[in-house]
């Protein structure tokens, strides 16, 4: 299996997400907070993981700009989940750069006061996997 | 013993690839009973049955088994060819080595090992096969259409110009369905009201048809040719036979708070009204649950102004009980309730509505007068949004899997229509597909485009929100401009999903007729007999099939009317002959079996037995063979085993098991 | 007992009944027989004690066909298989008149020779009339007594309570002997291992010998001819020949009465090898109850049995598995 | 007159089972039945009564005849091999031993039935007196004395010592085998007389000891068949087949076919004429009210019997019958009518 | 005949199938070419509640390693309500054998509309697969049927 194949095969088995069930609506972009921010949009995620090509999500601005807010996860009407597969990215991201993310240990270093609780919730989900 | 051919068929290569078809018959030779066995090219054939034929004669065979492809298939055809040749029909079994084998399996010594397998069982039991005779049994002639809309009106027009009674069941208290609430029908754009009305009076003018309105099927028993029918005719409140349809109760009666069912909701009504000024018949009912009599006794304003006496505020449910030969599910649809869909601020806004809500806003006969308005306040909008596919292809539990299949084009209708009366309002349509197979259909959405301008943006709409001005914020997505687009709308029309009628569950119980998981009725077969259900006597016409518009729905309409005159036409029914009976010297007469009986078809007498020479009077289980349907969950629950269904006896079953697991 | 019999030969007498289905005293001080009475002079033999154990709503079945009413002499258990019977249509109430006699537990004399009482000669303290713990046994070998609750019948001891589901008239006090859930021993035997149930059901089911006493003593295997007497299933009878044939006649004669097994415990009382039957019939009891809601067969005659009805949401066969 | 401690008996048992089998009775699940020992078998020689008599040890309750295996349209055809292993049956009581011989007179005459005669062959009986009997036991009507049984050795369990007596050459054979494990003394012999007569007292006392069997044999037939009393007594029965079964003398066996798959096993299975399909035939059954077969047994037992075998009884008063009817009938019961009847006739 | 040690375990499986639902479903499997082991053999009945418990055990008793009984869904029996009276009797059938010690997953009920071609195949894989893992069935079988 070529690294590309198995990194599509380890996203989709991280996320439980089937893009073969992406009926191209767009949903999921209509409902997206940051789709301006994006470079690949969260509806392409679906046909970039279904094209195997993990490189450029991985390498994508997107994948730290999504908010994880689960608007697109809530909407899609074909049970996809583009929010799912960007999360997987992430992992991906995170278990190649091996132990080199955010620890809890380093939390109160970077802590400014006026950070608010959520912020810091939200940057630990995406920065701690 | 029986003298046992079997015949094994290659079915070209989708038998013969996988399966030593040789080898099958070859080791047939060694079963107990089988004194004949060939393989040959396709069994079904004419030469095929012709074989089969002949080794009957030749070799004075009793029973034959086939292995072949499955038995629903070709089952009959066998059966038939046997009973030529002046074999019983039932003494023929099938060994199904074509869907449950040969297509399955690839490895060839398996796929004959399990080949012979199945080959076994069925001689195993057609050794205990014994000739079945079918009985017969009445039709009567006469017809029932559950349902009053196009669908039904269609059916029942056809059937009674055949020359056959036919009686309409509407729940409502006209006939006239969803076709009546629509304004304007495509392609043709012609007033749905003018081409549906004329079917509505003829329908009610016909000497072979009668309407009950205002009623329902309570209760199914019976079967093909002879079923019998309970109606609940609801007390309307109203006197058929005195009304003049003036009207003037409608007008007087203080009660006008409910919303107009009719109008979906839109406006209210009367407590006595009719649905729409075209109603048929003609003649209002009083809703009891908002007349304000029933609710305090006082009141009887309708009564007095009533010149022609009908007002019977006395009147009660009346069951009608009538036989019937065929029936006709005709139940058709509604929209799917948007309560999940709450990114579309449906319940929020007044100015979100659904498709059918435009179609009584766009008609003359509506809450507006058929002017375009918001509901809010009553201003004409200036901006359209159109969201295409709002619950319909959808995988998770909020929708439906399925493309409800009318919206493309009552979508493209309605863009049509505002762009023509209203020019100066614009109307974006978010769509994910745009579907138009039918003739004219795809020239219809591109005039929608091409002509009148017709904003189609490809991308689903994620939410819409609705603004302190009173406006409605959409966000959307343009996937071939690749931006999201974020519109101020006045108005937002979603094309909801559409469901089959919920009722259509009760029904589908009482007539025993199965049902998808959407809901749908499930026809007999998906491509060759598309308006019959699996369950004889009962044919499908309408949306209660799977969704469709209006012309598929007459056609479907006619064509079920014709299979349920092919039943009329008939004289007399052969039934199936694999029926329960129960041995009488073994019956108990506990009445188990007919607790667990279905079709009430188990009886019980006190009869005199002879049992082994003892003579008793014994109350014993009587099976009415033509009520009997042969689902066999009396032969189960019978504890001595005196109950046994033909054709499926414990005996034969038993072999199978010992055949297979030997 | 005398006021039983002077009622009996009332009814006798005055024709209302034609006979009376009660017991007869035995040879032994433990064996009285299931007889019928028809004559004055028969009841010089009538009996009824604590050793009456059999349930003779199982005679009914024929006693009803007889000519004239037959009086029935039915303990408070005794009376659901009545009401079973009424609903199968199996026994005609109108010619039964039945007495609800009344019970303090009945005995087992299996149970009390077990603990090491032979060469018995006389018991007392098995009356009925008497409020006598203990029982007083004289035998050859020496002079025993034991408490009465230690000679009763296994079914006693779960009693369904002293209540008549039907009668006509009630002679003589019962007494609710329940000390134990009925449950308890099918609870336990539910939380082996397979392996360990498997084991539990091989070693009871191996003493089987095919005799049909539990079949034919139950009040619900009330079928004239039994499957396993005839061919329909070829399943053979009375050959205790491998182990498969004991688990597929018990599992099939419990299935054949559940939901309408009363529980009356007449098959483990008439086991000759002691095989304690009841914890079959009351497995389906148990899960009845709890899959379907509490059913008492032969409380209520206006009641479908559990396995002629349903619900649409009953479980799924799938509830075995993943209750583990 | 040997003897042997009770608490030597397992190795008695496991010397003994070198090289033969041996039967005797087992507990299990509480309830005390003749089986092959095996050394993890829980023996149990005090209970005076096993559930089922010893008679499976010569025959069966099942037991396979032949085996057909079909292959194609072919059959093989194999009989079942006869019993050619020696085996000893311990602890046999008197009347378990009376009830053999009946059996012997039954599958022994002509045609001899090889099944059984193999196992005669092969069997060797250590008897045991009864050293406590029961108030269901009249072995004495019959003339069988519990104190003294006739085997090929017997047996006194007395005082937590077995004595043990060879009384034929099979005896001798294994009391030679046995040897070293069992003691020669003198002085058992007058424990054993002292013991016998203990029990004969007990007999004496027993209930049912006073049985008369006057007017049963087979002159009485005619009288007995048609008589009244029949109708009256087989009410109560529930047509099940304990008492058949635990009899040690009933030898009514059917014979079926089991199909298992590839071919059909022969075999035969104990039957009873309590049953309602008993002799039953393709025209039907010639017996077809309870009371006709509920006749039959008694009838069988004590004049049919005793007409055609010199008088001898197929009944051997072991009580069994009596213990185990769910319905508390029984052959004494049956006696005991006729003789009231007869009483009240007279 | 005996099986050799070294001998693969082929399961010998029966599934009764409903005329209706469950027969046709397997049909719509073949047709769909969707395969599932050669174990599985077949029998057709008018309807899940036409299988009597005694058939289930016979079964086994003949050598049968697993038994499945698939009908159509609660609510879509062809005969109305079959299918209920089904449920109950293999609920309590099934508890039955596992009180007694056999194991539950050697019996199986599932239901199968005539549309469910791949539940159908995906069923009868599954229920394969767990025979695999129970092995012979040895608690059930009648001694005599062996060989």
């Amino acid at each position: 299996m070529s690294t590309e194949k198995k990194q599509a095969e380890q996203i989709k088995e991280i996320s439980g997400v089937n893009p073969l069930k992406c009926m191209k609506c767009g949903k999921c972009s209509a409902s997206c907070p940051s789709y301006n921010e994006m470079d690949i949009k969260p509806h392409q995620f679906v046909s970039y993981v279904q094209n195997e090509d993990i490189e450029s999500l991985v390498n994508s601005k997107s994948l730290w700009k999504c908010l994880s807010c689960f608007a697109c996860v809530e909407r899609c009407p074909r049970d996809v989940k583009p929010g799912k597969l960007i999360d997987a990215a992430r992992q991906i991201v995170v278990r190649q750069k091996g132990q080199d993310y955010l620890l809890a240990d380093e939390i109160p270093e970077l802590l400014d006061p006026d950070v608010p609780q959520q912020l810091l919730v939200s940057a630990f989900r995406r920065y701690r996997r | 013993m029986q003298r046992i051919g079997v015949f094994v068929c290659h079915c070209g290569s989708n038998i013969a690839a996988t399966v030593d078809v040789k080898k099958v018959a070859e080791m047939a030779l060694m079963e107990p009973g089988v004194v004949h066995a060939e393989d040959y090219q396709y069994m079904c054939s004419e030469a095929g049955q012709a074989r089969i034929q002949e080794a009957i004669k030749e070799k004075n065979l009793t029973g034959i088994v086939v292995c072949s492809c499955s038995p629903r298939m070709h089952e009959n055809t066998f059966r038939k060819a046997v009973e030529r040749a002046g074999l019983n029909p039932y003494m023929v079994e099938v060994a199904n080595i074509r869907e449950h084998c040969s297509w399955i399996h690839k490895d060839i010594e398996e796929a004959t090992k399990k080949a012979v397998i199945l080959m076994r069982a069925a001689v195993a039991k057609v050794n205990l096969n014994t000739p079945l005779k079918p009985g017969e049994s009445r039709v009567t002639k006469r017809a029932l259409v559950i349902g009053g809309g196009i669908a039904g009106i269609q059916t029942a027009l056809d059937i009674a110009d055949a020359g056959y009674k036919v009686d309409i069941v509407e729940k409502t208290p006209s006939i006239g369905g969803r076709m009546s609430q629509v304004d304007k029908t495509f392609p043709t754009l012609d007033c749905s009201a003018c081409i549906l009305t004329p079917k509505m009076v003829e329908a009610n003018a016909h000497e072979n048809i009668t309407i009950y309105t205002y009623s329902e099927v309570e209760n199914v028993s019976g079967f093909v040719g002879d079923f019998t029918v309970d109606i609940r005719k609801k007390a309307r409140s109203v006197d058929m036979t005195k009304c003049t349809g003036c009207g003037v109760c409608q007008e007087k009666c203080p009660s006008k708070k409910t919303p107009s069912e009719f109008n979906r909701g839109l406006n209210n009504r009367s407590a006595i009204y009719t649905p729409f000024a075209q109603a048929i018949p003609n003649v209002p009912v009083i809703d009891r649950e908002a007349c304000i009599k029933f609710k305090t006794g006082k009141c009887g304003l309708c009564s007095k102004v009533c010149q022609a006496g009908a007002i019977d505020y006395d009147q009660k449910d009346e069951i009608i009980t009538e036989k019937y030969g065929a029936i006709v599910v005709a139940t058709g649809f509604d929209m799917i309730k948007l309560d999940k869909y709450d990114e579309y601020a449906y319940s929020q806004s007044k100015d979100v509505i659904t498709s059918l809500e435009l179609e009584r806003i766009m008609n003359a006969a509506g809450p507006t007068k058929g002017h375009l308005e918001r509901m809010s306040d009553g201003k004409p909008p200036k901006e359209m949004v159109f969201i295409q596919c709002v619950g319909s292809r959808c995988s998770d539990d909020r929708g439906k899997s399925y493309c409800s299949k009318i919206c493309c084009m009552y979508t493209a209708k309605h863009a049509m229509l505002i762009r023509d009366k209203y020019p100066d309002v614009n109307v974006t349509v978010f769509y994910i597909d745009v579907r138009t197979p039918g003739k004219n259909f795809d020239e219809f959405y591109r005039r929608a485009v091409e002509d009148y301008g017709v904003n189609y943006i490809k991308g689903q709409v994620g939410k819409v929100i609705p603004q302190s001005n009173g406006k409605l914020l959409v966000r959307g997505v343009d996937l071939i401009d690749q931006k999201q687009i974020v519109k101020e709308a006045d108005m937002v029309v979603l094309a909801a999903a559409i469901e089959p009628n919920p009722d259509v569950r009760k029904i589908a119980t009482m007539l025993t007729a199965s049902i998808d998981t959407n809901n749908f009725l499930t026809e007999a077969h998906a491509k060759l007999r598309p308006v019959e259900s699996p369950t004889a006597g009962i044919f499908l016409s309408g949306v209660c099939q799977g969704p469709k518009d209006i012309p598929e729905t007459v056609s479907q309409a006619g064509a079920a009317a014709v299979k349920a005159i092919g039943l009329l036409a008939k004289d007399k029914l052969m039934t199936n002959p694999c029926t329960a009976h129960s041995d009488e010297l073994l019956c108990n007469g506990c009445s188990n079996c007919a607790n667990v009986c279905p079709y009430g078809a188990i009886s019980y007498e006190d009869k005199e037995v002879n049992d082994h020479g003892k003579r008793e009077v014994r109350r014993i289980a009587q099976v009415n063979s033509a009520l009997c349907q042969g689902c066999g969950a009396c032969t189960v629950t019978c504890p001595s085993g005196a109950m046994d269904l033909q054709g499926f006896s414990n005996r034969q079953i038993l072999a199978e098991v010992d055949a297979i697991c030997r | 007992m005398q006021e039983l019999i002077a009622r009996a030969k009332e009814l006798l007498a005055n024709g209302t009944v034609a006979r009376v289905l009660g017991w007869k005293a035995g040879d032994l001080p433990y064996n009285p027989e299931p007889a019928y009475f028809e004559k004055e002079e028969d009841f010089k033999d009538f009996v009824y004690n604590g050793f009456c154990g059999a349930n003779l709503s199982k005679y009914m079945i024929e006693a009803t066909k007889l000519e004239g009413k037959t009086l029935v002499c039915l303990k408070p258990c005794d009376t659901y298989s009545f009401n079973q019977l009424i609903m199968e249509h199996r026994v005609d109430r109108e010619k039964a008149y039945i007495i609800g006699v009344g019970c303090k537990g009945k005995l087992d004399i299996e149970k009390i020779k077990k603990q090491g009482i032979k060469g018995i000669q006389s018991i007392s303290g098995a009356e009925i009339t008497d409020d006598a713990e203990t029982l007083t046994i004289n035998t050859l070998y020496g002079d025993k007594t034991i408490p009465y609750a230690d000679g009763m019948l296994e079914r006693c001891h779960v009693c369904k309570g002293k209540e008549h589901k039907i009668y006509d008239e009630i002679i003589g006090e019962s007494k609710d002997t329940k000390d134990a859930d009925r449950f308890d021993e099918v609870s336990r035997i539910e939380s082996m291992k397979p392996e360990e149930k498997f084991a539990f059901f091989q070693k009871e089911l191996s003493k089987c010998i095919r005799c049909n006493a539990c079949r034919n003593a139950c009040p619900a295997c009330s079928c004239r001819k039994c499957v396993f007497d005839s061919n329909k299933f070829d399943s053979s009878q009375k050959a205790n020949v491998d182990s498969f044939e004991e688990k597929m006649f018990h599992i099939i004669r419990a299935f054949h009465v559940a939901g309408r097994c009363t529980d009356c415990g007449e098959c483990s009382r008439v086991c000759p090898q002691g095989i304690p039957l009841h914890l079959f019939n009351r497995k389906f009891i148990k899960d009845i109850d709890e899959f379907y809601g509490e059913f008492q067969a032969g409380e209520d005659i206006t009641v479908k049995g559990p396995l002629t009805s349903f619900t649409f949401e009953d479980v799924e066969p799938s509830v075995v598995a993943e209750r583990g | 007159m040997y003897k042997i401690a009770k608490e030597n008996l397992p190795a008695l048992f496991q010397r003994i089972a070198e090289g033969q089998d041996l039967i005797l009775p087992i507990s299990n699940g509480g309830q005390v039945n003749y089986g092959v020992w095996t050394e993890d078998a829980d023996v149990d020689i005090e209970t005076l009564k096993s559930v089922k008599s010893p008679k499976d040890a010569f025959f069966p309750q099942s037991e396979n005849l032949y085996t057909c295996v079909r292959e194609g349209k072919k059959l093989q055809i194999t009989p079942e091999e006869l019993q050619q292993k020696d085996f000893v049956v311990f602890g046999m009581k008197a009347c378990d031993i009376q009830g053999v011989e009946v059996l012997d007179k039954v599958f022994l005459s002509e045609p001899v039935d090889t099944f059984y005669a193999a196992r005669r062959q092969h069997g060797t009986i250590v008897a045991m007196a009864c050293h406590e009997p029961e108030e269901t036991c009249f072995c004495k009507v019959f003339g069988i004395d519990a104190a003294e049984p006739k085997a090929d050795v017997a047996t006194w369990l007395i005082d937590g010592e077995l004595c043990w007596k060879p009384l034929t050459e099979k005896g001798e054979t294994l009391t030679k085998a046995v040897a070293d494990l069992l003691s020669d003394d003198a002085a058992a012999d007058a424990k054993v007389e002292n013991e016998k007569s203990a029990i004969r007292a007990i007999i004496d006392k027993l209930p049912y000891s006073d049985l008369s069997l006057e007017g049963w044999n087979g002159d009485a037939l005619t009288e007995k068949f048609n008589s009244p009393v029949w109708e009256e007594l087989y009410k109560p029965c529930l047509a099940c087949g304990t008492c058949t079964f635990v009899c040690p003398t009933c030898q009514c066996y059917d014979i079926k076919d089991y199909d298992t798959g590839h071919g059909v096993q022969r075999y035969r299975c104990w039957d009873s004429c309590m049953y309602s399909d008993f002799t039953m035939m393709a025209h039907g059954n010639n017996r077809n009210s309870q009371m006709q077969r509920f006749r039959q047994r008694f009838m069988h037992k004590l004049v049919y019997f005793p007409a055609n075998n010199d008088g001898m009884y197929s009944c051997v008063g072991c009580g069994r019958c009596v213990e185990k009817c769910p319905s508390a009938l029984n052959i004494v019961k049956v006696i005991k009518a006729f003789q009231n009847q007869g009483g009240e006739n007279a | 005949m005996s099986i050799e040690a070294n001998e693969e375990f082929r399961p010998k499986i029966v599934a009764f199938c409903c005329n209706w639902c469950s027969y046709a479903g397997a049909d719509l499997a073949g047709s769909s070419r969707l395969a599932y082991p050669a174990d599985v053999k077949i029998i057709r009945v008018p309807c899940s509640c036409r299988v009597n418990p005694m058939f289930i055990l016979r079964a086994f008793e003949k050598g049968a390693d697993g038994v499945i009984m698939c009908g159509c869904h609660p609510g879509d029996c062809h005969y109305s309500t079959g299918n209920y009276y089904a449920r109950r009797r293999m609920t309590l059938l099934f508890s039955m054998l596992d009180y007694i010690g056999v194991e539950n997953g050697r019996t199986r009920v599932e239901w199968v509309s005539a549309a469910e071609g791949v539940k159908f195949s995906t069923t009868m894989n599954e229920f394969v697969e767990k025979i695999h893992s129970l092995g012979k069935n040895v608690r059930l079988g009648d001694l005599r049927c062996r060989n």
